[in-house]
């Protein structure tokens, strides 16, 4: 509410909720047995990573000057959309396959490869 | 299109055709067909479809060149005669080389053109000089240069002449008709063949798979190196060819390689050819030394568009009227000192070449280089001797009948062994008179020592074999006294009725499965196409005819042998014993050809079990018995207008070896008759009767000793005792090659290996020993410390290794944590520990 | 209407802005929900006719015109079921987010030149988005309803939309290329003048890619034959089997909703948007077919013309899902992935070509399109170095205000 | 007549001063604290299909910041790709693994704790370095800023029409291309890859690694097709 009185946004507020996602993205990741709910905790990931490239991107966002990245803020954001796209793909398809092979999704069971 | 360009091209297709289904049945032959049958039509067709061009190549020949009529009349008005016979031939050369400036389009016509027109000139002078001589119509052109660098220069062309056309139709023509009969003669190796003179060490004999394609395929071979010689432009040319027909010869000989005879028999063939090859080389590289080319005809350097001019043309140069020289070359070449001696101190070439250019006339005078250019001749007469198995050489063709008959027929008999003939024909220009006296000793010795041998032979190709060893020696006699004509004539002749003969022998084999003419008797009925054929043959290969009306091809082609020898002996009486060789081989000749007639088709069988097997080949052989048997009869004639084999020999006679040259060579005086004389009245006459009653006193012997025995030949043998024994054992010649040569070299590589096994093998085994010894203490060193190490290392990774799994759970959410801990961590050892912050 | 309402009544601006978007969203919702009504009769009617039947009569009098209404009165006065099992929260949210999402859709669509909810510079694409928030609705009923059938049709569905994005992002990529911009508004402007300039008309492969454009249409808002989600034949009613009442009716008037909104897509995007295939309006002098000056009566043409073309595609759809029978999600599949996409990839870089080489089009003196666009900005970016680029004819207005759409 | 019409219109106002109320402001509050909250939520709700759900809510909320930061173009992109694609993949991930033991895992408490601490100290370091710096808290001047989604397209096309430069620069910068170029080839092996990896396998016997896996006998393995029974007996197990 202090931010709807002053009524200035910053690039600090965007990190804030970017930090904010990322973080629950990265206990999402750790927390989670369900393998979807990590590949959930990724995507959360990414999209504070992304809120921040397009907070430096933003020129409304940016005090006087040229923002910091300008448009590849957002070039890299779609990348990291597209990418993100590509992950989830290739992720889901590695789940199906597990679910499979072992009938769970559990991915404390996926420890085939421990030493 | 222009001649000049028209008969090389025609020839050379001819020429690669036999190449190309070579290749065919290289790569495709076994599956040509059931058991690779259709590789016979596929060389048929390829030789076939060469003789056509040949054909083709032959009228248009005749049709730009018509010969000239040789004149058999009286001396004088040959004489007469003679001078405007020559201006014809003189405006022929002339015409020639008008057409050829004419077709004078791409630079190797242009230099055809300037080559005749070169000889046109120079037998203008020749006129004035009253000295009227004929030229020879030549085309000779290059198609690749192999190498060319300074003076010296390797390529592949042409040197097409009237004999070159010719041989082109003969080797054609019989290769043809050989293709045909050997399709017939060779269908056993369709299936698998059972070669009962194979004894394995299991006691059976060999089976093994038909080579039908194999045949052929070396068949085709031969034939593209055959007409590879015949239309060589240049010696080195030759000598590829002559290797290659070498090489042909050995795949065919050994074709039944199985066979022990058959293996050492080719072996002996090639070995021997070497020999004689080994001359050749040494006769090249005079050659090529001295003169610094091999070319027989002037040629055109691609590089420097100037005319080079032949060995011809070097030899026999046409502005001194082709009378023969030491050329230049070799002149310089033997002064080498001298020259040595001018250009010592002088540092400009061009003033030295000035020099020597003054001095050469000098030397020649002098006489330098007569040997060299002896040695040349000589050296290329060795090759030929070793190919057309002249004495010393002629040991490998008898044995050569190991092989096929037809390859008998068409490479030992028809062509292959022609082909030394036919280079001492083509090389006639630049041998020397005492070459050509060499020659024509040889030539003797060798026909009349194959002769006798040939009547104590039973094996009927053998006897065949030596027959042609005589006839060849004939041939090379010829041309030692100077018959040129005579001498290529027989060669065409003898081609026809010896292959003839082969061919009809092959088929008394074929039907009898046997060699030995003791066993056979009384085929005429029997298989009466190939009695008759044979009998033709015989007639032809004896000389037979009617004096001075017509005969068989062999009649005029010895008449003519007849009478050079007579004339040669009549000028020079020392060597009047080559004329009583010639006419005692005709006598023998006549006996031993009737002794094998008689003994194979006249008379009762003697060996009923080869007689009832006896039977008359199949259609496929016995016509081109017949289509040669034509041959044989009128291989001879001669139309009017000259028309005929003699009369297109005459066209190309080689410039200036039409008039009689008597010098004092390195043997002694000799003067060789000009041909055109052997042709008068008295010689002319005494010739034809000589050849005719030795033939008949020689056929009538055989006769009465083996058609109606009133003389037991055993008895006759008996009487002669050692000289027979001497014979049979084929004068102990393989013997004394066995003592002189075989042995010593023997005895030497038994030295030789003694010293390699003691010594050598000794030294070698002593630094194996050495090396062993290293290489344990090198061994015991890497087995302890290095593999020490490496296992020390392995060891050691493993361990860790080991440790560090347990760090691996395998549980992704741990990872996470790592991650994040790892992460953290770094932020606040930037931030805390170096006072800087990551973020900006 | 805002400044009226500043100025003329007074309110305070914040109030005024939140009624003149009320009264947008009111409107909005209206159009949805008696188009919904009027749509539903429609097709009654049609169907009935297509299967030579009569369909309602005696309601409200004649053609039973009132029918739906009627049956809208009765949904309310259902009773709404929830199967014990049913994962509750889930299976209250579906409709709402179904309905919200055909309903946001409709912000960025332009009625007349700017007739718009709020006017997005990526109106295109905002639109598509949104709509394809629609399955998730789908989707979480599906789930929640505890019941294979639903779940079978949500797996469906879900699989459908996801695929059919793919061709139809390709479809409507084509006219924003022609237009070089995004901007609905922008693109529906480009179309002014005759008939001849509406897109569907531009070239030979446009003519195809609006066929493309509206099988994948009516496949992303699962109508007949691509109706695989409710397969009344396979599974009982798909992924409403357990809705009923009010709930249910949301689905259905969300299902109408983008029925309505995807042919008016196609209507703005290719048939020339509000610009009548005569252009009466210029023609009769009432405008020089600008926006600003032209009076509220053009804008009524404007909006009655997209209506008008919205309605046949809609009744087009109809006749389709009365006429062709439903395909197997194989079928369904091959369907877009061996024929939609490929067609589209095609007709996209045919199109692409025929820019380049004839940017004229075969009709002398029309549009230039997307070359005349970029021309534009390079110039703008390379000619004037200093001061900052300046916002182009065709732009966005301000952010501030595209929130307010967003936030409706 | 003039007010009906004005009624019946809505007036595109011209560009307003900033109001009492700033909208931008207010409006980012609403989308942050939603997109934090249903991020939140997605950690601590244990259903998989709820975490779904509030991944939904708190990827649109983003979307909306993207668009409040300007960025309309990757807003719709945001909304298009991940909630109308990526989201439905996940959902439907979701429900074809969906059985009664799957959909609630229960994470040992111990977890939850460590993972707690670590994530205070992660949020504590990000937040520490996002105030750290001062330009970055600068307020942003709140001016409109042009349209962005046409530039993006050129850049990606290879053409930088942003920020003005001189002619010669601008021949010189390449803009995406080559990126765009990767990134689509990438996506297309992504999407065979995907396909290979999750055809259908009909393995009946479990392997012994299976069995070693998992202490209880596996259940019938379903495979990844909607018409296989097994699935349907999976989905209805779901629902109880």
């Amino acid at each position: 509410m202090i931010l709807v009185a002053t009524g200035t946004v910053s690039v600090t507020h965007y990190l804030i909720v970017g930090a904010i996602m990322f973080t629950a993205g990265v206990v999402c990741m750790a927390v989670k047995r369900n393998a979807l709910g990590v590949l959930m905790g990724i995507e959360l990931v990414l999209n504070g990573a992304n809120i921040n490239f397009v907070a430096f991107g933003s020129s409304y966002l940016a005090g006087e000057g040229r923002p910091p990245l300008g448009l590849d803020g957002e070039v890299m954001a779609l990348f990291v959309i597209l990418l993100a796209a590509a992950e989830a793909a290739v992720a889901l398809a590695i789940t199906l396959n597990f679910y499979n092979n072992h009938g769970t999704v559990d991915v404390d069971r996926a420890d085939d490869l421990r030493g | 299109m222009e001649i000049a360009t028209l008969l090389p091209l025609l020839l050379g297709i001819a020429w690669l055709v036999p190449l190309a289904s070579f290749v065919a049945i290289l790569f495709f032959g076994n599956r040509m067909g059931p058991h690779g049958k259709f590789a016979a039509n596929v060389a048929t067709a390829a030789i076939g479809s060469s003789l056509v061009l040949s054909v083709v190549a032959l009228g248009f020949w005749l049709g730009h060149h018509p010969p000239v009529a040789l004149s058999h009349g009286e001396h004088g008005e040959e004489h007469a005669e003679r001078g405007d016979s020559w201006l014809h031939l003189t405006s022929y050369a002339e015409k020639s080389a008008v057409r050829a400036d004419v077709s004078g389009h791409g630079d190797q016509e242009h230099a055809d053109a300037e080559h005749h027109g070169a000889e046109g000139h120079g037998d203008g002078h020749g006129h004035e000089k009253g000295l009227a001589l004929a030229e020879p119509v030549a085309y000779s052109g290059d198609w690749y240069t192999l190498y060319s660098g300074g003076p010296l220069r390797l390529s592949i062309g042409w040197y097409i002449d009237s004999i070159t056309v010719l041989m082109f139709v003969v080797v054609t023509l019989i290769a043809t008709c050989i293709h045909v009969y050997a399709a017939g003669y060779m269908h056993d190796e369709l299936h698998p063949v059972t070669d009962a003179e194979v004894h394995l060490a299991s006691g059976g004999p060999l089976t093994r798979d038909g080579r039908f394609h194999r045949f052929f395929q070396a068949l085709s071979l031969f034939c593209f190196s055959m007409l590879g010689i015949v239309i060589a432009g240049n010696l080195a040319m030759v000598f590829v060819f002559w290797e290659l027909v070498g090489i042909c010869s050995w795949f065919l000989i050994g074709f039944y390689f199985e066979r022990h005879s058959a293996s050492t028999a080719a072996n002996k063939a090639f070995i021997v050819n070497r020999v004689g090859d080994f001359g050749m080389l040494i006769g090249l590289m005079a050659l090529w030394g001295g003169l610094g080319t091999l070319h027989f005809g002037s040629s055109v350097d691609p590089a420097t568009s100037d005319i080079r001019p032949g060995l011809f043309e070097l030899v026999r140069p046409a502005a001194h009227g082709h009378r023969q020289e030491v050329p230049d070359g070799l002149v310089a070449f033997a002064a080498a000192n001298e020259v040595a001696g001018l250009a010592s101190g002088q540092s400009d070439q061009q003033a030295v070449h000035g020099e020597v250019a003054v001095a050469v006339p000098g030397w020649r005078e002098a006489g330098y280089g007569r040997w060299l250019l002896f040695i040349a001749g000589i050296g290329i007469f060795c090759g030929c001797v070793g190919k057309s198995a002249q004495v010393p050489l002629f040991v490998w063709l008898p044995d050569a009948m190991e092989g096929p008959t037809p390859v008998s027929a068409l490479v030992h008999s028809a062509t292959m062994v022609a082909a030394g003939v036919y280079l001492v024909g083509r090389f006639y220009p630049v041998l020397t008179p005492d070459v050509l006296l060499v020659i024509a000793y040889v030539g003797g010795i060798t026909l009349f020592i194959a002769a006798t041998i040939a009547v104590t032979a039973n094996d009927i190709k053998r006897v065949l074999a030596y027959s042609t060893v005589s006839q060849l020696g004939y041939m090379m006699l010829a041309l030692g006294v100077g018959g040129w004509v005579a001498g290529l004539f027989h060669l065409v002749t003898h081609a026809f009725f010896k292959s003839l003969l082969f061919l009809c022998s092959g088929s008394v084999i074929h039907a009898c499965h046997t060699n030995d003419m003791r066993k056979m008797g009384g085929l005429l009925k029997v298989m009466p196409y190939t009695a008759w054929t044979m009998l033709i043959g015989c007639l032809a290969i004896i000389g037979a005819g009617i004096p001075f009306v017509i005969g068989m091809s062999g009649y005029y082609s010895k008449d003519a042998i007849l009478a050079q020898a007579l004339l040669f002996a009549r000028l020079n009486p020392a060597h009047g014993i080559l004329y009583l060789a010639v006419a005692g081989g005709a006598f023998i000749t006549a006996f031993y050809m009737f002794r094998l007639w008689f003994m194979t088709f006249a008379g009762s069988p003697r060996d009923h079990h080869v007689a009832e097997h006896a039977h008359e080949s199949p259609r496929v052989m016995t016509v081109p018995l017949v289509v040669l048997a034509v041959f044989a009869v009128i291989a001879g004639w001669g139309l009017p207008g000259g028309f005929g084999v003699a009369g297109l020999l005459e066209q190309s006679r080689p410039a200036g070896t039409a008039v009689a040259v008597s010098t004092d060579a390195i043997l002694g005086a000799i003067s060789l008759p000009a041909e055109h004389d052997s042709h008068a009245g008295d010689i002319h006459v005494i010739a034809t009767l000589t050849a005719f009653l030795t033939a008949a006193a020689g056929v009538l012997l055989a006769a009465i000793m083996y058609l109606k025995p009133l003389v037991s030949p055993a008895g006759l043998a008996r009487l002669a005792g050692p000289a027979y024994t001497f014979l049979v054992n084929r004068w102990y010649v393989d013997e004394l090659y066995h003592a002189v040569f075989v042995m010593p070299t023997l005895r030497l590589a038994r030295l030789v290996s003694g010293i390699d096994k003691g010594l050598i093998d000794g030294l070698i085994n002593g630094l194996a020993w050495a090396a062993r010894q290293v290489a344990g203490i090198d061994a015991w060193f890497d087995r302890t410390v290095v593999d020490g190490l490496v296992n020390a290392a392995g060891r050691i990774t493993w361990s860790t290794g080991i440790e560090m799994r347990r760090l691996q759970t395998g549980r992704l959410r741990q990872y996470v944590m790592f991650i994040v801990v790892g992460t953290v961590a770094i932020f606040v050892l930037a931030t805390l520990l170096f006072r800087t912050s990551l973020a900006g | 209407m805002a400044e009226f309402l500043i100025n003329t009544v007074g309110l305070p601006t914040w109030l005024a802005w939140s009624a003149t978007a009320g009264v947008a969203a009111f409107l909005i919702l209206n159009v949805i929900a008696g188009g919904a009504l009027v749509f539903i009769w429609a097709e009654r009617k049609i169907a009935a006719r297509i299967q030579d039947r009569l369909g309602p009569t005696r309601t409200g009098g004649r053609f039973g015109w009132l029918q739906s209404l009627a049956d809208g009165i009765k949904l309310l006065a259902k009773e709404d079921l929830m199967p014990d099992g049913a994962d509750s929260l889930l299976f209250r949210l579906a409709p709402y987010v179904s309905f919200c999402a055909s309903f946001c859709a409709f912000i960025a669509m332009p009625f007349a030149f700017d007739v718009v909810g709020q006017r997005l510079n990526v109106g295109v694409f905002f639109v598509i988005a949104v709509l394809g928030l629609e399955v998730f609705g789908v989707i979480l009923a599906g789930y929640a309803s505890a019941s294979k059938w639903s779940l079978f049709g949500a797996m469906r569905e879900a699989a459908q939309v996801v695929s059919y994005e793919v061709p139809l992002g390709m479809c409507v990529v084509v006219p924003v290329m022609l237009a070089g911009s995004m901007d609905l508004v922008t693109i529906g402007e480009k179309q002014a003048g005759w008939l001849t300039n509406w897109y569907l008309f531009h070239d030979p492969f446009t003519f195809v890619i609006f066929w493309v454009y509206f099988t994948c249409a009516v496949a992303s808002v699962n109508r007949a034959p691509f109706d695989l989600a409710e397969a009344e034949s396979e599974l009982v009613a798909g992924f409403h089997t357990e809705y009923s009442g009010l709930r249910w009716s949301f689905f259905f008037m969300a299902e109408y909703g983008s029925m309505f909104l995807v042919s008016g897509l196609a209507a703005v995007l290719f048939l020339g948007g509000w610009n009548g295939p005569i252009p009466i309006a210029e023609l009769a002098g009432w405008s020089d077919g600008s926006a600003v000056t032209a009076p509220y009566a053009v804008r009524l043409l404007g909006c009655a013309n997209l209506l008008g073309k919205a309605t046949v595609g809609v009744l087009l759809m109809m006749w389709i899902r009365w006429t062709l029978p439903r395909l197997r999600i194989d079928q369904v599949m091959t369907t877009c992935l061996k024929y939609c996409t490929p067609i589209a990839a095609v007709m996209f870089a045919g199109v692409m070509l025929w820019q380049l080489f004839l940017p004229g089009g075969l009709v002398p003196g029309s549009r230039r399109g997307a070359i005349a666009v970029r021309e534009g900005w390079l110039e703008q970016a390379v000619e004037k170095p200093e001061e900052p680029a300046a916002v182009p004819a065709d732009a966005g207005t301000s952010v501030s205000q595209q929130l307010v759409g967003v936030a409706e | 007549m003039n007010w009906m019409a004005n009624l019946l219109f809505l007036q595109r106002p011209t560009i307003l001063p900033v109001a009492a109320i700033d909208w931008h402001a207010s409006l980012f509050v609403v989308f942050a604290l939603v997109a934090c909250g249903a991020a939140v939520m997605v950690v601590v709700t244990d259903n998989v299909v709820r975490m779904a759900l509030h991944l939904v809510l708190s990827l649109g909320a983003t979307a909306g910041l993207f668009f409040l930061a300007g960025a309309e173009f990757v807003g719709s992109m945001q909304l298009m790709i991940y909630v109308g694609g990526t989201l439905v993949l996940l959902v439907f991930g979701v429900m074809l693994t969906a059985q009664t033991k799957l959909v609630a895992l229960q994470t040992p408490p111990g977890d939850r704790v460590i993972a707690g601490i670590l994530a205070a100290a992660l949020l504590a370091v990000l937040v520490q370095s996002a105030v750290s710096i001062e330009t970055w808290r600068r307020p942003g001047r709140a001016e409109t800023q042009p349209p962005t989604a046409t530039p993006l397209g050129m850049a990606l096309v290879g053409v930088r029409v942003d920020s003005p430069v001189s002619a010669a620069e601008s021949q010189r910068r390449s803009g995406y291309l080559l990126p765009f170029e990767i990134v689509s080839v990438h996506l297309l092996v992504v999407l065979v890859g995907a396909a290979y990896l999750a055809r259908a396998k009909r393995r009946r016997t479990p392997r012994p690694i299976d069995v070693v896996a998992s202490a209880d006998p596996p259940p019938p393995l379903p495979s990844g097709r909607l018409e296989d029974r097994e699935t349907a007996s999976v989905l209805i197990g779901s629902g109880r």
